[in-house]
């Protein structure tokens, strides 16, 4: 069979079953990392603000924040001395 | 402000000082900034024009880290480092340049806190006997 | 299904593209002989391209793994196989084994990614990076890490949602789906085992919280926020993003420990522990960094010395294990010890507890060998069938091994193993 | 030809960018003449950069290349190598130090370190754009290994390098071979002991025909390099002839008069002047200890074997790389150091272990049956006042065995240990468990506070304020005192001396880099390994003596050599042969030539090392070293000035 | 300075304890003490002294009455060092230290010797009922009799001196001066720590385990207190039958319980039984369920056919008054209140 080169996704795609779980986690995800992002438009936050605003835990928007960092899509700003907590922002 | 320090050019040996200077750094043992080494196979290569043509260039000192009795190209090393120590002292009076400003010491692979001390030590003699 | 088998030969073998397993490869192909490695990682260069500076010299550690990857990866007598596993070995004959070895499809053809990440740009997946010991997220189409070899791309096919974004933005057109499982067949003189170690879990200490309380983390962990690939690009704790100012080691995690089932010393958590303090140090000035030990074993060349530096810096050592750890609301750390020096259990308040956590084989090599079985030594690392005179010979005439699958070592320790096990490798192949 | 040069300058991970403003760097010296490109970058050794460098030289033509990073000792071969691979000659690449000598040195000074490494890359630049292509010269190298030491480290090494069909010759001082390994009897982990693996070792290199093998041997002098050292070995007879008659001999060492310490027994016992260490010890024919022996006949009356006509015999061998395993000394302590040589029942850990093997039944020391002993750690180690910082890493898993192996042995024996903290890493844990559970008792003491021998009534008493228990003072009356010694460098390192091999801190041997290089030294051709290098057990030995044996062959096994071209050069236009340069050259490599006109002098390129003595000797200034020149030398002065 | 004695580990080891040797001192079993506080470090430091011989420290020492065994030291000890059953030793071997008579060590030490004991005393009861023509009527009016001499003398003659000899050691050797007003003051102490084992609540997860050693203590001196005073065998007051009959059962039911998990051995303080906790724990139950019956045979009128069950009732009696109570492991009930008070009047 001649595989489409470019296309090869869709060959895959007939052959294996996407696990729910994968799907599950892309939506979440995009879930949050909307929810962050919408956030940071307003202002920036910290993790602590983050946590307030969204209502999920703490630790979860350390993963989800620190991997838009790395990502590009948001940045780190400013740390209070006082508490040693950085605000975070978006990358503009 | 930091007083400024004096420059200062080593002559290191790549087998036996280099390892002693490097190993400074490693030890964050702290020297004057303005120390610049330049690396060469043994300390009884130096020329004496080479030192001269570093103080024309406005160094304040030239340190020789010889190798001493390590030197892997045989026992006359330390000896021959002395003769051209003696002799580019000789050429130093004769163009006027302080001879105290020319020194040498063997720095083994290993010592790398005697090197710091003595470019503090040479730095604070240059810093001292500066005329301005 | 395979779509066909391939057929090779080679002199020898290396199972585990560590450093030990690389140390080894590189011996024996500059002495001419051709060299296969199978390392079952999207990447060569094993735990220690992952760390952030090396005892009792401070060299960063990618400064000495990175060149031996790239002249490991460069060399023409050696051929590396990532993504790839030794299914089993059959002893043929003298100096004769054959072994199948099964490669996982990259879906990346290898050759042609140019590593620029424009596939893990698109990639609209985050899952956990297991490269950064799950502080941060990652993709599903991904370069494992900036300093990989090969640093090209490939697709975790569990967590990727076949979108195909990668496949539309690859400008060489190197994303491809249709990679199968490829079956190799080959035909070996001697195998040299460096699978290398594993570390120890710590949930399986409930007592200390791991997993429930974010502010404790593993050494490794701790190890990546030192490095300069590290996730957080500052260090912080994940439970809150704060910037820890009062940080705890707790030695023996997982070692010496009867109860977990390792009563062995892992031989390098002092000393990684007491390397790592000394940078926290450097990184954060104003941090204090306790580190709570039974015995600090500081044995080796240069390390006592490196030990007394530590003190000298000001990392405070107190004698006594950690019993127990339970969180504040703000997410402090409260940890129960007895202070063995005094003789009284004492609390500690901290912000950031790092777990020392222990060594334990990796037991994958006992099941390869059909024939012949491979011995473990009572701890189930690989046995050394003479360890005082050649201790790099295994219970199989023409199997060696090299490096941490034969107990805890340091990286020293481990290359002149592999050393030894390269060495003793060649003048097998020559011996007549 | 103008120089296009190429500038990488290494972040180091942050080990150079945290103190050095790389960027600045770069932005002085972009505009330099020359210069054609200027990267930072965040590894310049990983495999990615090598890859950029390689495409940057040869898409650019580049004729110069400079990285300023770590240390040479690290890196310089591996950037050597990358511009190799583009097709440019090596020696169009020069190494800029920003690491150790900037940003290291000078952490506490940002600024300063930065100027420091816009200067040491300005001056690297200099450099780069006087470089030559140089091509080296290819030697040949003798496809032999010599091994200094006949200790475990040094049979195996031999024993590997003949399996890989590369002759050697096994050098050892002593007239009997097994080295420190021989004076054990149980070895921990396989219970062994240490004259069955000798045995097993020397039956192994008997075996291989290409193994030379000279005991009472000591290497008095080397000359040459890599390739080919000249070795001059000096071979103390036995004064016993080959073939002995084992009979008589017996007789002959009970009728020698003369009785000296015996070393073996680390001086517990006495031997005869004709002896040997232990029955089947090998070689198997004893030994006349000349230096002791009174000449007096009476071991020559007796058995027909006996010959004081052998004569020392100086044996002259050329081999392409040397192996040292020269091994170890334990630690004497000082007198009165814990009651040694003060008390007569205070012996060190070596002589403990001599004293349960010379013993049956009952453990028995100078007439007294032994109960009680006292094990006293880190004798000579990890001190606080004298020099020995480091920790001997063998002696706790030592201690603890012979121990062990005592309480097995002997009756109703107690041991207890002051210890500074155990130290039994690795798998060796498992034997300090097994000590604890037997009952051994241990103390722990502060670094500062040491235990304390004392005898009051003709008994002593070890005390310590133990940290175990809340510092308690805490003693017991011992039969014997144990001081478990560590390991030190050998007094006498004379052999070592001959090849200026370099010692670390700790005074054992340097190898070039714990993990890059860790059996060579910066001698090209020497190898080391075992516990010359730093205290190890005897796995750790074997481990770096097969790594050490792999190195050797790998300088020797090709048969050829390439060496750095870095050698002097005689501008015969300006040398008016004085002879000077030739006095000056410490290896006879500059003669007098005739040249058209002139008496000039000439270099011979293959026995040149590029020391460099000859040059400032000269007084027509007509010699320079290759990469060494006046230009050279004098513009890097330039550029370090500013 | 203290001299190391290594020989009394063995000796401790006659009392059950092992292992611990096996000690490297890392803590954690203080650690994770939860009754281990700053002022009160246990049980590792016991286990040194034990370990080095130190007698005179653990003599006077309240440590191993502190402790109430939830085993969490053992469980977690990564050298599988048992400091849980070193502790339960050294409580073996201290009672033994305060019994002027030495019995109790002689009884702990030697199992043959305590069974013998218990056939002695057996054979005596024998003895003594074929004597009384096996009269149901006086063997029980004896019987009776014979349990308050029996209480009266145990306490007078070997509990009292014992406690006396435990405060010397604990008090008076070490010379801390305590004023008579806080023996007065602390006196509550005693009384609460002997009724409620308050303390042992202080061990994580240990509600339950508290409640059933609460009630069991309540049962065993409600049953003492109806048979010796109110002398329920031959009362017709329906309260005092009722109460009688609520006290026994409760004795049986749980001692049914503490047998089970002994069996079992899944809890670490029930992993390593020595005989004498064995022998206590079955008397006490035969002792409720022997009581129970008796009674219940009274009432149904069926004890004049089956005297023999009275004799075995009276038999577990005797034994439990003559061998358990004053030389077993009844004396922890005393000694480790007495304990409490002791700290309580020693802290200042």
């Amino acid at each position: 069979m001649e595989i489409e080169k470019g296309k090869t996704y869709k060959y895959l795609r007939e052959k294996r079953e996407i696990s729910q779980a994968a799907k599950d986690n892309l939506k979440q995800f995009i879930k949050i990392k909307k929810s962050i992002l919408d956030a940071l438009q307003e202002s920036d936050l910290t993790i602590d603000q983050l946590t307030q605003k969204l209502s999920i835990p703490k630790h979860e928007v350390v993963f989800y924040l620190m991997s838009l960092v790395k990502y590009g899509y948001v940045q780190t700003g400013a740390v209070d001395d006082m508490d040693s907590y950085f605000s975070y922002k978006l990358k503009k | 402000m930091k007083i400024k320090s004096a420059r200062i050019l080593v002559f290191s040996t790549e087998k036996i000082s280099d390892p002693a200077i490097d190993m400074a750094g490693l030890l964050k043992l702290h020297y004057p900034p303005t120390v610049y080494t330049i690396s060469i196979p043994c300390s009884s290569g130096v020329k004496s024009r080479w030192i001269l043509h570093a103080f024309e260039k406005g160094f304040d000192g030239v340190f020789i880290a010889a190798d001493g009795s390590d030197c892997p190209y045989g026992e006359s090393c330390t000896e021959k480092t002395g003769k051209i120590i003696g002799r580019t002292h000789e050429l130093m009076k004769a163009m006027n340049i302080e001879p105290a400003r020319l020194r040498m010491a063997a720095i083994c692979s290993v010592c790398s806190e005697s090197f710091v001390k003595q470019m503090k030590s040479f730095n604070e003699y240059l810093l001292k006997n500066s005329n301005n | 299904m395979p779509e066909k088998i391939i057929n090779a030969s080679y002199d020898a073998l290396v199972i585990g593209g560590g450093i030990a397993g690389g140390e080894a490869a590189l011996n024996l192909a500059n002495n001419g002989f051709k060299v296969l490695i199978v390392e079952k990682d999207l990447s060569i260069g094993g735990k220690m391209i992952l760390l952030s500076k090396v005892f009792p010299t401070l060299d960063c550690s990618a400064c000495i793994t990175t060149p031996k990857v790239s002249e490991i990866s460069r060399h023409k007598d050696i051929t590396i196989f990532t993504e790839s596993e030794v299914k089993y070995i059959v002893k043929t004959g003298e100096k004769s084994f054959n072994a199948q070895v099964i490669r996982n499809p990259r879906y990346v053809i290898t050759e042609d990614c140019t590593g620029c990440q424009l596939c893990e740009q698109a990639c609209p997946v985050i899952v956990s990076d297991q490269y950064q010991y799950n502080l941060v997220g990652r993709k599903a189409a991904f370069i494992p890490f900036s300093i990989a070899s090969p640093r090209v791309a490939a697709i975790d096919i569990e967590n990727c949602t076949l979108c195909g974004a990668c496949e539309k933005v690859c400008p060489t057109k190197c994303i491809d789906f249709s990679q199968e499982i490829q079956e190799y067949d080959l035909e070996i003189k001697t195998v040299v085992i460096a699978t290398g170690f594993k570390l120890f879990d710590p949930l399986l200490i409930p007592r200390y919280g791991y997993g429930i309380y974010k502010n404790i983390i593993t050494s490794m962990q701790m190890e990546r926020q030192l490095a300069p690939t590290r996730p957080f690009n500052t260090i912080l704790r994940p439970g809150d993003g704060k910037v820890p100012d009062r940080i705890a080691y707790v030695l023996c995690t997982g070692s010496r420990d009867v109860t977990v089932g390792n009563p062995i010393c892992s031989q390098i958590c002092c000393m990684y522990s007491i390397k790592q303090a000394q940078l926290l140090m450097g990184a954060l000035p104003m941090a204090d960094v306790t580190i709570y030990y039974i015995n600090i074993r500081s044995f080796g060349k240069g390390f006592e010395e490196f030990y007394d530096q530590a003190k000298g810096m000001g990392v405070n050592f107190v004698k006594g294990k950690i019993g127990k750890i339970r969180e504040k609301d703000n997410g402090d750390l409260i940890m129960r010890y007895e202070d063995i020096n005094e003789n009284v259990v004492k609390e500690a308040e901290h912000d950031m507890v790092v777990l020392s956590v222990g060594v334990l084989p990796n037991t994958d090599s006992a099941s390869l060998f059909t024939d012949g079985e491979l011995k473990l030594d009572p701890f189930s690392f690989v046995f050394q069938s003479d360890p005082l005179a050649s201790p790099a010979k295994t219970s199989i005439e023409g199997v060696f091994v090299a490096g941490t699958a034969t107990g805890p070592m340091d990286i020293p320790d481990s290359i002149l193993s592999a050393g030894a096990a390269s060495s003793e490798a060649m003048s097998y192949l020559i011996r007549k | 030809m103008d120089k296009k040069i190429g500038v990488y300058i290494c972040h180091c991970g942050g080990n150079i960018s945290d103190y050095v403003d790389v960027e600045k760097v770069k932005q002085s010296v972009e505009n330099d003449e020359g210069i054609f490109l200027v990267k930072t970058t965040m590894f310049a050794c990983g495999d990615a950069n090598q890859k950029e460098m390689v495409d940057d030289i040869t898409k650019n033509g580049l004729n110069g290349v400079v990285v300023a990073s770590c240390s040479p000792k690290l890196h310089l071969i591996t950037f050597r190598a990358v511009t190799e691979r583009a097709n440019l000659n090596k020696y169009n690449y020069v190494h800029a130090n920003i690491r150790e000598q900037a940003s290291w040195a000078h952490s506490d000074d940002k600024s300063g370190a930065t100027e420091t490494a816009i200067r040491l890359v300005k001056a690297a630049i200099a450099k780069v754009r006087l470089a030559q292509p140089l091509f080296p010269f290819v030697i040949k190298s003798k496809k032999a290994v010599a091994v200094i030491g006949g200790g475990v480290a040094g049979l195996r090494a031999a024993i590997e390098l003949s399996d890989m069909g590369c002759p050697v010759t096994l050098i050892e001082r002593e007239h009997f071979i097994g080295g420190r390994v021989s004076q054990w009897n149980l070895l921990f982990t396989t219970s062994e002991t240490g004259k069955e693996l000798v045995t097993k070792l020397y039956n192994e290199v008997i075996d291989r025909e290409n193994i030379t093998l000279h005991t009472g041997s000591e290497v008095i002098s080397s000359t040459g390099n890599i390739g080919a050292f000249k070795l001059k070995i000096k071979k103390i007879p036995r004064y016993i002839k080959q073939e002995c008659h084992k009979g008589k001999l017996q007789e002959a060492i009970d009728a020698c008069p003369v009785t000296v310490d015996d070393s073996f027994n680390f001086n517990i016992t006495g031997r005869k002047a004709i002896y040997h260490n232990f029955p089947s010890e090998y070689p198997q024919e004893p030994v006349i200890d000349i230096k002791n022996c009174t000449r007096c006949g009476e071991c020559e009356k007796i058995c027909p074997s006996v010959d004081f006509s052998q004569k020392e015999e100086i044996i002259e061998i050329e081999v392409g790389s040397v192996l040292m395993a020269t091994g170890f000394d334990s630690y004497t302590p000082s007198d009165g150091e814990f009651g040694y040589d003060q008390f007569e029942n205070v012996v060190t850990l070596p002589q403990f272990k001599r004293i349960i093997e010379l013993n049956d039944k009952k453990l028995i020391f100078k007439g007294k049956e032994i109960k009680n002993i006292a094990y006293i750690y880190c004798v000579g180690s990890r001190q606080i006042e004298g020099e020995n910082k480091y920790c001997s890493r063998y002696c706790c898993t030592s201690a603890i065995f012979a121990a062990i192996h005592t309480k097995n042995k002997f009756e109703n024996i107690n041991n207890y240990h002051f210890t500074r903290g155990i130290r039994t890493y690795g798998k060796q844990e498992v034997l300090y468990a097994e000590s604890l559970k037997k009952g051994d008792i241990y103390l722990q003491s502060y670094e500062d506070d040491p235990p304390v021998v004392t005898t009051v009534n003709d008994k002593t008493l070890v005390s310590i304020n133990d940290i175990l228990t809340s510092k308690s003072k805490m003693s017991v009356e011992a039969d014997l005192v144990v001081l478990v010694t560590g390991m030190v460098p050998r007094a006498d390192n004379s052999v070592a001396a001959l090849f200026k091999l370099p010692k670390g801190r700790d005074k054992f041997f340097n190898e070039i880099h714990m993990k890059l290089r860790p059996v060579e030294t910066v001698i090209d051709g020497v190898t080391i390994c075992g516990a010359c290098q730093g205290p190890k057990n005897i796995m750790e030995s074997v481990n770096s003596a097969l790594s050490a044996a792999a190195k050797s062959f790998s300088y020797v096994s090709k048969g050829v050599l390439e060496l750095e071209p870095i050698i002097a050069k005689i501008d015969k236009d300006d040398c008016t042969w004085c002879g000077q340069c030739a006095e000056a050259c410490p290896f006879d490599a500059i003669k007098m030539v005739k040249d058209e006109k002139k008496d000039i002098a000439a270099i011979n390129n293959s026995v040149c090392k590029g020391c460099g003595m000859c040059l400032p000797v000269c007084p027509t200034d007509a010699i320079d070293l290759i990469a060494y020149s006046n230009r050279e030398i004098e513009s890097m002065i330039d550029a370090l000035a500013g | 300075m203290a001299a190391i004695n290594p020989e009394f580990g063995k000796e401790l080891n006659r009392y059950g304890a092992f292992d611990f040797n096996a000690c490297y001192n890392c803590g954690t079993c203080t650690a994770v003490c939860s009754l281990s506080t700053e002022e009160d470090s246990f049980p590792r430091e016991m286990v040194r002294f034990s370990v080095l011989g130190m007698k005179d420290e653990i003599k006077s020492s309240l440590k191993p009455w502190l402790c109430y065994y939830c085993g969490e030291c053992s469980t977690n000890c990564p050298q599988e060092a048992n400091p849980g059953e070193l502790m339960m030793s050294l409580r073996r071997w201290l009672t033994t230290e305060y019994d002027w008579t030495k019995l109790s060590g002689l009884l702990y030490r030697s199992l043959p010797l305590t069974i013998i004991g218990f056939i002695i005393i057996a054979i005596g009861v024998l003895i003594f009922s074929a004597l009384e023509n096996f009269n149901l009527q006086s063997i029980m009016h004896i019987g009776h009799f014979f349990e308050i001499i029996a209480i009266a003398s145990v306490f007078g003659f070997i509990l009292l001196p014992n406690i006396i000899r435990m405060w010397w050691l604990i008090i008076m050797k070490p010379r801390i001066k305590v004023p008579l007003m806080k023996y007065i003051t602390g006196f509550g102490e005693l009384i609460v720590h002997m009724f409620t084992q308050k303390r042992s609540l202080g061990c994580d997860n240990n509600q339950l385990r508290w409640f059933e050693h609460f009630i069991l203590v309540i049962g065993y001196l409600g049953l003492l207190f109806t048979t010796v005073f109110l002398d329920w065998f031959s009362n017709d007051n329906l309260f005092v039958i009722v109460l009688g009959y609520i006290m026994s059962i409760i004795i049986f039911i749980v001692t049914i319980d503490f047998m089970s998990d002994r069996i079992k051995k899944q809890k670490e303080m029930s992993k390593f039984s020595q005989p004498s906790d064995w022998m206590f724990v079955v008397w006490l139950f035969l002792m409720g369920l022997t009581a129970f019956i008796v009674r219940l045979f009274i009432d149904t009128g069926l004890i004049e056919q089956n005297i023999w069950l009275y004799l075995f009732h009276l038999t577990i009696l005797v034994q439990w008054a003559l061998i358990i109570v004053p030389f077993g492991k009844w004396t922890h009930f005393l000694y480790r209140s007495f304990a409490m008070y002791f700290a309580k009047i020693k802290s200042q």
